[in-house]
């Protein structure tokens, strides 16, 4: 006790000199406050404060992060426990821009629900719990953030509560969530054991991995990836999706496809990158059954896909099987070489957005997300069934759309670690990934095919939110620009 | 002399039991619970490991969070529970299979 | 003047015309869509006429024309290296005549187009977007640029047969995308691999360009597709792998037995100008791609596995024709026997002497408008019935007389008449291939000798429907009200087929007009082969 | 001495977990786990985080348990029955096959422990030679006190966070009248 | 007249074969409008014209040719040419000089026909493609007019293509023809490959490639490449294949009878004179390509082919067909003549054959017409073509009779007509090449003979059957009808066929009746040497032999079909009329009679039955495999794709099983895996 007490001032000089870097952060915490503020005195009076509040923090954070963006920050903070670097400023970026048209879309689908304050402040702390997420190192943050991140998505699913489906999505998500969660936490316990630090990239903590005994940490390891597979829902992990993804609202599940993964994803790819550096058994281990779980996932999620009959329902299995694609990328993910990892994560974010906007405005009119019910549906509104149909042309991976690139730049960097290692398993990655577009094309084309293939069978009206429609389109036509000049937003990265 | 072994085994049987729990139980309550035997088998980990770390105490302070973080997600769990409750008037998961691949 | 860009961005500007136009006009949209197709195909005729036939082309950029570039996507990917992806159009010898039959295709098709009632603009916009595909994937000298225009033809398509398309037409049209898609999708692995083994000599970043892919010393010496290193992906050489997969991505297209299925449903399913362009202008694309990708990047498979190659073709030929005459539905049967003559530009390519790839170059470009030809006469058989059963029809010489010429002359020019075009690709992919065995290619005689009696064949089906539909006394399925309804073909339809079958017969005589400009690019590209024999 | 008490707790852990497993009644089962918590927290204390195990028994039995036995009070008393289903389909998973499931992850385990009695980590050992141990003079309070406030003070503001979200949450979640 | 003598004969040789096609351009346009088919007629006269300028100018001169580039293809020019020298001008003169006629007879023969305008557009362009082929210099060029006269023939077959048989004839006529085109392509291929053209200068020309190529070692080398001998038989065989499907030859001799369907005036023309002689012009064109063997075979083939067809004649009832039987058994000594190495004599049997065959088609096509009148006047039904009907029209149509026998005899090789001096060169040939062989060799010339005295046999049948006797039909109509008899053809009709007729006699060829050797058009072919001896007894005895011969069998024919004593007339009759007959008679009969009878209508059978229906049995063959090519197709090929494709989808479906909605069963799925995992990747 007494050996450290000289040392606490630096420690609290340390301290206070990080917080800077912390600004997009503490904003979204106090935006939080804010919100929460808001949404108990002042909604009553104007129903858009905690909304308006929301978007001005994440607009300011967003805006403190460009700063950090544009000054290229690399720093490591709070002992450790944050790293910041532009691939994580990066994919902080993305992840706040689709948490603002996710909020926009929360506002605009449900503003006549029940009051929204909260929910902004559950999203709001999601948002934190990505951000740390994607700075951390330190298995204790990355607990805390994942627990921050599931709880709040177990709330925001289960928020409205109206109808059985979505009580029941978020009991299974909680549970099923809960489950996973505790799993890991054995696994970061043995991790922890093999190493007596908390810190992934630590030197230590590397060389306490190499000299663990072979079985006990093939279970840590298998633990540790059943936390992360559930929050990227890879297989066989990815059971509860489906479920979760149908019985939520869509706007939630919109939210769920899309943004946790963009931060787990920086999070293993990270991961991967400090700890496939070296080649010991823990190592190939790990690479070997990432692969294989890649290899899994792309098939399971798009042998699934097929069969559905719900949009919503399809779209969790085609974020299954895109997970897989992530995970390709994420192997071969190297220090310092994030663009095309963030470029495909950017798109894939566009698209799940534009895909669920799509679906939610023909939910608002149908009052069912069965594809069946989009019969004939093309003529009556062709200009949304066309961006549809773009969008899902991206999902598939066809040119000229920014889908196309994404996995293009995915498949070279695959290659060019095959060109270099000649592993089998990577040229299975391959032939598997582009066999799994051929499958991808046979669901994703129900929609259009239904759309106008079909002839009409019910009544529609055709009415649809303009903003949202807007935003929609606006997504789509990104994808295509995208799809065309994708080094606009590569060379940003 | 309790060895670090003696810590392990007790919770590799107190995970395993939890486990068993969730696969099994037809009751949500019941599968909460057993998530938190898990979670305490992980705990008894980090704390048998935690007695080698004084520099750091990262055992110790992982478990405190741990428990904390148990107590926050049993209390939301629960909550989500009883909506389901409300909406299906069972808590038997096996009856609440309203979405699934059809 | 970008003439080349102008050819392929001109439909774009069209489906924005098209798609601006308020559905009150709906009546003007295909004469929006026939104006910009006529201009087109008058842009493709003056590269036709400036275009210089001594130029080689083929791996050498200079010897291309009207060559366009301009970088495109520039990125530094860290140790990928730098992405370099350039804008480049060119054409020379073996492009350019395709990129003509594509213009006069075109234009065959909208004029086939021209009764269709169902949300014309949505068609008329796809049909454009097709157009600018097709013009793509003949003018693109960078692979990334042709993949793209590749797999941007295919959405059009599928609405196309899915929409205005007969009753099983989701079948088809799905079934039609899967099959390409399935080529193409590893098409694209081997892109990649090939982006990796290539460096752009100038400026030291690997490229998507295709003729830097065809030379050799581009290549890194240890990368997965180097000449230098022998690089195996399980076991087989790995440039073998990349050949085999590029044949069998654009195999698919042509199509060959037994990846040819799809055809035949989409044929059948497809409304007539959808047809037409399938039949003319998307099998000559597999051709192409095998001449211009597969042997001239692989050029030392391409002289490996000829024999292969030439087997597939026979098999074609000779498949292809057995099924056309078994056929009851008459736009199946000419679905089939497309496979067949499709074999024979596959027999020819695999011969790998000049006689045989010119033949086959002229076999494709004969074919394109011949069974452009032979799918508009269905259609006017189908337009006025909405039967194309052999057998529901007897004896239709009486009633429609012209119609019967029509067709008796598309028949005979397509089993091979002399004088007529198909005559002289056939004739010479036969002579080609069997000269190969002196040459050295590996192509053994009995092939050329098998696959004549695909041309026997053909006679055989195509009298046979002659004489069951057209020949003998009247009688129809329908009866009376048939009668009345089948009128001999009036003066659109005649204003379509009479060019069509005149250049036909045109190229029956003059074979040159496509042979002059071929020359040099075959000689080239035999020679640029010969060195791997 | 120390090593009888250590095995007494964990008899008394595992042995109340497996009972409580197999009770039929609810309430009982919930009783049981009381115990397994507190057998827990006495384990804890031969860990030497004393505090680890105070905060386990007031966080747990205060507060978790007390949760559950509300949830059950303020709703309705069929959820106290067994809710076992003796009539299950293959696919209903019956027991066994969650014991085999069981059993098999213990026996990896076990082996996983006992191969690595075999080689204790590096860094246990350097603690050992070190010194650097916790022994059970050491103020645990203080230490754990300073660390928070110091190495580990960005977690521990997160999740104060983190709990006013599960605050708001559980509340909302739980309010029975919607307001519209 | 003199100045159009000094144009060169490059000219008036193109505009002969322009003046045809012109013609045909103008039906084709004017279509219906123009039945008249006068324009048809000009052009042929003027083909005529300019035909016999460049015969006069080129005939016994030197060889003319000129070419012009047609197209580059690879390394190698195409080039399109005439080439004029004495085979092709003897072609080119042929040609129309049996066209003219036609065309002229046609205009009555064909009046009033519905569809005639498209008659005269198809007969121009067969006359067109015809005289282009003769006169092309590159076997490619060939190979186009080749084909193009073969369609012409399709489409003047299938005239009346409401006719089911007529359609089919046609059909088959293509089809079989074809086959002979696919030979001819692969001689094409053989050639180019090996001497790297087909121009025909070139390749047999003074010096051409052709001479300067020999075998050795077993390797055929030309100047530019060399392969397997094997391939210079294949090759000639290929061109044999070509011109046994073009000029009826055993076994591909099929469609010839069925495409009497087309009109007669057709049938004359083309499936006589002209187009089925084209491939013994292929034949002596490409001559010097044969080698020993191919040679051999020809022979063969032709000597079987005048037998078979000869035989099949004897047994037919349909004028028509009797002459189309008699066509193959000529085309077959023609056959025999090139096999031997004398294809002057075939090509001078070619030309009197053209004539005087002509002139029986067109005589028997009078009688048909005549018929038809007469069958749509007294209202029976009643083949007109039938034999058994006719009879005693002699009274009827006395010109006719006469031209016809002048015709017959020239056909059974009487002397003092044309026929005789052909066919005697082609059988003493035939005899001095056997000698030369070998004794074995003997069995062609005598079978040669035997086929001569049967030809005599068949054509007096048809002569005495049609024109001698009674006219049977009469008998049911005497009554009814006397008022309309038949009468002799009209003056267009008859007009023609007295110039034919002309053309059958000796002096059109040679001043003297008795020796082909002093014939201007055998000395104007100029074969240097035979290869063979010639022996100067056979000139005596052979066409004494054919000459007994025939007398006898006409005597035998009149006997039996004018006197009406036909021994086999009744089925149990015929034994009882035996029995009366001396016993050498009985024996004769017995071996000669009855026995040929009955061979020819087993041959006839075997015909119809075997080797026709072998083409149906083909047909079968190969439409049965094209409905297995169907069946897997639609099961194996497309099934494999569909199999996959439900393979696929089970596989989702399996997957799906763990989807049941209860979360207990997915959170064992997924532990399960996790634990399988685990075993896996620590254990394997």
């Amino acid at each position: 006790m007494l050996a450290f007490s000289p040392y606490i001032s630096s420690l609290i000089d340390q301290i206070i000199g990080s917080i800077p870097y912390f600004k997009p952060e503490l904003t979204l915490i106090i935006t939080f406050i804010g919100a929460i503020i808001a949404s108990l005195f002042c909604d009553r009076y104007w129903d858009k404060t905690s909304f308006t509040i929301t978007i001005a923090g994440l607009l300011l954070s967003g805006c403190y992060l460009l700063g950090q963006g544009l000054s290229h920050v690399e720093m490591v903070g709070f002992f450790d426990m944050i790293h910041i670097d532009t691939f994580a400023t990066s994919a902080r970026l993305i992840i706040l821009l689709s948490t603002l048209l996710i909020t926009i879309f929360i506002q605009q689908r449900h503003q006549h629900d029940r009051p929204l304050g909260d929910l902004y402040a559950v999203l709001l702390t999601a948002t934190l719990g990505l951000n740390l997420l994607t700075m951390s190192s330190n298995w204790l943050m990355i607990f805390i953030s994942v627990e921050t991140v599931s709880i709040s998505s177990y709330i925001m699913v289960g928020y409205f509560s109206s109808n059985k489906a979505q009580s029941e999505a978020a009991m299974k998500y909680v549970l099923f969530g809960s489950i996973c969660a505790a799993v890991m936490l054995y696994g970061l316990s043995l991790l922890y054991g093999f190493t007596g630090n908390l810190n992934f990239d630590a030197q230590s903590h590397i060389a306490g991995l190499v000299e663990a005994p072979k079985l006990m940490i093939s279970i840590a390891l298998l633990f540790l990836l059943t936390g992360i597979g559930f929050k990227l829902s890879f297989f066989p992990f990815h059971v509860w999706s489906p479920d979760v993804y149908q019985g939520a609202p869509t706007v939630i599940t919109t939210y769920l496809a899309t943004v946790p993964k963009i931060a787990v994803v920086v999070l293993l790819s990270k991961l991967l990158a400090a700890w496939l550096a070296v080649s010991f058994y823990f190592s190939d281990f790990l690479a070997y059954a990432i692969i294989i779980i890649a290899i899994t996932t792309m098939l399971i999620g798009n042998l699934a896909a097929l069969r559905q009959q719900d949009a919503k329902r399809m779209m969790a299995y085609s974020s299954i099987g895109h997970t897989g694609i992530l995970l390709m990328a994420v192997l071969v993910y190297q220090n310092n070489e994030s663009n095309v990892l963030l470029f495909y994560l950017a798109i894939y974010a566009l698209m799940n957005i534009a895909v669920f906007i799509f679906i939610d405005s023909l939910e608002s009119n149908l009052g069912n997300t069965s594809i069946e019910s989009y019969k004939g549906l093309g003529k009556q509104s062709p200009v949304l069934f066309t961006a549809f149909s773009i969008v899902l042309i991206a999902l598939i991976g066809l040119p000229p759309t920014a889908g196309f690139v994404g996995k293009l730049l995915i498949f070279s960097k695959v290659f060019e670690q095959y060109q270099n290692f000649q592993s089998f398993g990577l040229l299975a990655l391959l032939i598997v990934g582009a066999l799994t577009s051929v499958i991808s094309l046979f669901y994703y084309f129900k929609i259009p095919l239904n759309a106008f293939l079909k002839d009409s069978v019910g009544q529609y009206t055709g009415k649809s939110n303009p903003l949202l429609l807007g935003i929609g389109l606006l997504c789509t036509l990104l994808v295509v620009l995208l799809g065309l000049f994708p080094d606009v937003l590569l060379s940003a990265f | 002399m309790i060895t670090l072994t003696h810590f392990l085994v007790v919770s590799a049987c107190i995970f395993c039991i939890g486990l068993y729990t969730v696969l099994s139980k037809k009751n949500a309550i019941m599968i909460l619970v057993g998530i938190e035997l898990m979670i305490n088998a992980s705990i008894l980990n980090f704390v048998a490991f935690g007695k080698y770390d004084k520099v750091s105490y990262g055992g110790q302070i992982f478990a405190l969070f741990a428990i904390v973080l148990a107590a926050a997600a049993v209390a939301v769990g629960l909550a989500l529970v009883l909506n389901v409750y409300r909406h299906y008037k069972t808590i038997n998961p096996d009856q609440i299979n309203e979405l699934k691949d059809k | 003047m970008p003439i080349l860009s102008l050819l392929i961005f001109l439909p774009l500007l069209a489906t924005a015309f098209i798609l601006a136009l308020p559905t009150r006009y709906k009546s003007s949209y295909k004469y929006i869509a026939l104006a910009f197709t006529v201009v087109q195909f008058v842009l493709a005729g003056i590269c036709y006429a400036h275009f210089d036939a001594s130029q080689p082309g083929v791996q050498d950029l200079g010897g291309y024309q009207f060559v366009e570039q301009l970088p495109w996507i520039r990125l530094d990917l860290g140790s990928i290296g730098k992405l370099e992806i350039d804008y480049l159009v060119g054409i020379d010898g073996i492009s350019m005549p395709l990129l003509l039959l594509s213009a006069f295709v075109m234009l065959m098709a909208i004029g086939a187009s021209w009764n269709i009632q169902k949300s014309p603009k949505g068609y008329f916009a796809l049909l454009m977007v097709l157009n600018m595909a097709v013009m793509g994937i003949f003018c693109a000298l960078d692979f990334f640029l042709f993949y793209l225009f590749y797999e941007v033809m295919l959405l059009p398509l599928y609405f196309l047969i899915g929409i205005w398309g007969g009753a099983r037409r989701e079948y088809a049209a799905i079934k039609f995308f899967l099959y390409t898609l399935f080529g193409s999708v590893f098409m694209l692995l081997i892109i990649v691999g090939l982006y990796f083994s290539v460096i752009n000599p100038l400026t030291g970043a690997h490229t998507f360009n295709m003729i830097y892919m065809m030379n050799p010393q581009n290549y890194l010496g240890d990368s997965i597709f180097g000449w230098d290193g022998y690089q195996e992906i399980l076991g087989i050489s790995a440039r073998l792998v990349g050949f085999v997969v590029l044949f069998f991505a654009f195999a698919i297209k042509v199509p060959i037995v037994p990846l040819h299925t799809w055809l035949p449903d989409a044929h059948v399913e497809a409304p007539t100008p959808v047809s037409i362009i399938l039949a003319g202008i998307l099998l000559k694309i597999g051709g192409y791609g095998i001449i211009r990708i597969c042997y001239s990047i692989f050029p030392d498979m391409a002289a490996l596995s000829n024999w292969w190659l030439g087997l597939i073709g026979v098999i074609s030929i000779i498949y292809g024709a057995l099924n056309a005459l078994a056929q009851k539905d008459l736009k199946r049967m000419i679905a089939y026997s497309s496979v067949s003559h499709m074999g024979f530009v596959l027999l020819g390519i695999a011969s790998l002497t000049a006689e045989g790839i010119s033949g086959a170059m002229f076999q494709m470009i004969s074919h394109g408008f011949l069974s452009a030809a032979l799918f508009f006469l269905v259609g006017v058989v189908y337009d006025r019935v909405h039967d194309r059963n052999i057998y529901s029809f007897r004896g239709l010489a009486q009633l429609m007389p012209k119609y019967t010429g029509y067709v008796a002359v598309a028949f005979f020019a397509s089993l091979g008449l002399p004088g007529f075009s198909a005559f002289i690709g056939e004739a010479f992919v036969i002579i080609g291939s069997f000269n190969a065995a002196s040459v050295g290619t590996g192509l053994p005689r009995w092939m050329a000798i098998a696959g004549s009696i695909g041309i026997l064949l053909s006679a055989a089906y195509f009298l046979w429907t002659l004489q069951r539909m057209f020949f003998g006394q009247i009688r129809l399925k329908g009866g009376e009200s048939w009668a009345n309804e089948l009128n001999d073909i009036n003066s659109r339809e005649q204003l379509i087929l009479f060019p069509t079958l005149a250049l036909a017969l045109l190229l029956g005589v003059m074979p040159s007009l496509i042979f002059n400009n071929l020359n040099a690019s075959v000689l080239n590209l035999v020679s640029f082969i010969q060195q791997f024999i | 001495m120390e090593i009888i008490l250590f095995y007494a707790f964990a008899v008394l852990a595992i042995g109340s977990a497996l009972l409580l497993v197999n009770l039929k009644n609810i309430a009982r089962a919930l009783f049981l786990f009381f115990i397994v918590l507190f057998a827990m927290a006495g384990l804890y204390l031969f860990a030497l985080a004393d505090f680890v195990a105070i905060t386990q028994i007031m966080v747990y039995v205060g507060g978790v348990l007390i949760l559950m036995l509300f949830a059950f009070m303020l709703s309705n008393k069929e959820l106290l029955k067994d809710l076992q289903d003796s009539s299950g389909s293959f696919l209903s998973m019956p027991k066994w096959q969650a014991i085999v499931l069981t059993l098999g992850f213990l026996t990896l385990m076990i082996l996983g422990i006992n191969e690595w009695q075999q080689s204790i980590p590096t860094w246990i050992l350097q603690a050992r030679q070190n010194n650097t141990e916790i022994i059970p003079t050491d103020n645990n309070i203080q230490q754990i006190g300073l660390r928070f406030m110091t190495f580990y003070v960005l977690p521990f503001e997160i999740i104060s966070v983190f709990l006013m979200m599960a605050l708001i949450g559980a509340s909302h979640l739980s309010r029975k009248e919607r307001n519209r | 007249m003199n100045q159009l003598a000094h144009i060169s004969p490059i000219y008036t040789a193109l505009l002969t074969v322009a003046a045809p096609l012109v013609a045909f351009l103008y039906q084709a346009l004017v279509g219906k409008r123009d039945q008249s088919g006068i324009i048809s007629l000009l052009g042929i006269v003027c083909s005529f014209i300019f035909a016999a300028l460049t015969w006069l100018t080129i005939w016994n001169h030197p060889v003319v040719s000129a070419q012009l580039t047609w197209f580059t293809i690879g390394a190698s020019t195409f080039k399109v040419g005439i080439l004029l020298n004495n085979l092709s001008v003897l072609m080119l003169l042929l040609v129309p000089t049996v066209a003219l006629p036609v065309h002229i007879y046609s205009r009555a023969y064909m009046k009033g026909d519905p569809g005639v305008h498209r008659y005269w557009m198809y007969l121009s362009l067969f006359c067109f493609a015809m005289l282009g082929l003769v006169i092309m210099d590159s076997l490619l060029l060939m190979y186009i007019f080749w084909e193009l006269v073969g369609f012409a023939s399709y489409l003047l077959i299938g005239f009346w293509f409401t006719r089911e048989t007529a359609v089919q004839a046609n059909k088959k006529a293509f089809l079989v023809n074809r086959i002979g085109d696919l030979g001819f392509l692969i001689g094409l291929a053989i050639i180019f490959t090996q001497f790297k053209t087909l121009n025909l200068v070139d390749l047999f020309g003074e010096a051409g490639l052709i001479y300067q190529s020999a075998v050795t070692n077993g390797q055929w080398v030309s100047p530019v490449n060399s392969m397997d001998q094997i391939w210079l038989t294949i090759a000639g065989l290929a061109f044999f294949l070509a011109a046994m499907a073009k000029s009826a030859q055993f076994p591909l001799h099929v469609w010839l009878p069925d495409a009497m369907e087309g009109p007669t005036s057709v049938s004359s023309l083309i499936h006589a004179a002209t187009m089925v002689a084209a491939g013994v012009f292929l034949l002596a064109t490409v001559f010097p390509l044969f080698n020993e063997s191919t040679l051999l075979f020809i022979a063969t083939i032709g000597t079987i082919t005048a037998a078979s067809a000869a035989y099949f004649a004897l047994g037919q009832y349909d004028i028509k067909r009797i002459l189309a039987f008699s066509t193959i058994s000529q085309l077959g000594f023609m056959m025999v003549g090139i096999g031997i190495g004398t294809w002057d004599a075939a090509l001078f049997h070619l030309v009197t054959h053209a004539f005087f065959k002509c002139l029986l088609f067109l005589s028997a096509g009078a009688i048909i017409h005549e018929m038809t009148h007469f069958k749509v006047h007294s209202q029976l039904d009643f083949d007109p073509q039938d034999l058994r009907n006719m009879g005693g029209l002699r009274k009827y149509m006395p010109k006719t009779f006469m031209l016809m026998s002048i015709a017959s005899l020239a056909l059974a090789g009487f002397p003092l007509t044309s026929g005789y001096l052909s066919k005697d060169s082609i059988v003493i040939s035939a005899y001095e090449w056997a000698q030369s062989k070998g004794d074995f060799y003997l069995l062609i010339p005598i079978i040669l003979v035997i086929v001569s005295i049967l030809t005599a046999f068949y054509i007096g049948r048809l002569i005495f059957k049609a024109f001698f006797g009674d006219f049977r039909i009469m008998d049911q109509v005497r009554d009814k009808l006397l008022d309309a008899p038949l009468h002799e053809a009209s003056k267009t009709m008859l007009i023609p066929m007295f110039l034919l007729g002309l053309c059958c006699l000796f002096p059109v060829f040679s001043l003297n009746p008795f020796s082909y050797h002093d014939s201007w058009l055998m000395d104007g072919l100029l074969l240097d040497e035979y290869t063979f001896a010639p022996s100067h007894n056979a000139h005596v005895i052979i066409p004494l032999l054919l000459l007994i011969g025939s007398a006898v069998s006409w005597i035998i024919g009149w006997k039996w079909y004018v006197q009406q004593k036909y021994p086999l007339n009744a089925n149990s009759l015929s034994l009882k009329a035996a029995f009366n007959q001396a016993y050498i008679n009985e024996l004769y009969q017995w071996i000669f009679v009855d026995g040929a009878l009955k061979l020819a209508r087993f041959c006839y059978w075997f015909d119809r039955y075997v080797v026709d229906s072998l083409v149906a049995f083909i047909q079968f063959i190969v439409l049965s495999l094209s409905r297995l090519s169907v069946w897997m197709d639609k099961h194996i090929v497309d099934g494999f794709v569909n199999a996959v494709a439900s393979v696929t989808y089970w596989t989702g479906n399996q997957v799906r099983l763990v989807q049941n909605g209860k979360l207990q069963t997915a959170l064992y799925s997924v532990f399960l895996f996790v634990l399988l995992g685990l075993i896996y990747l620590i254990f394997f």
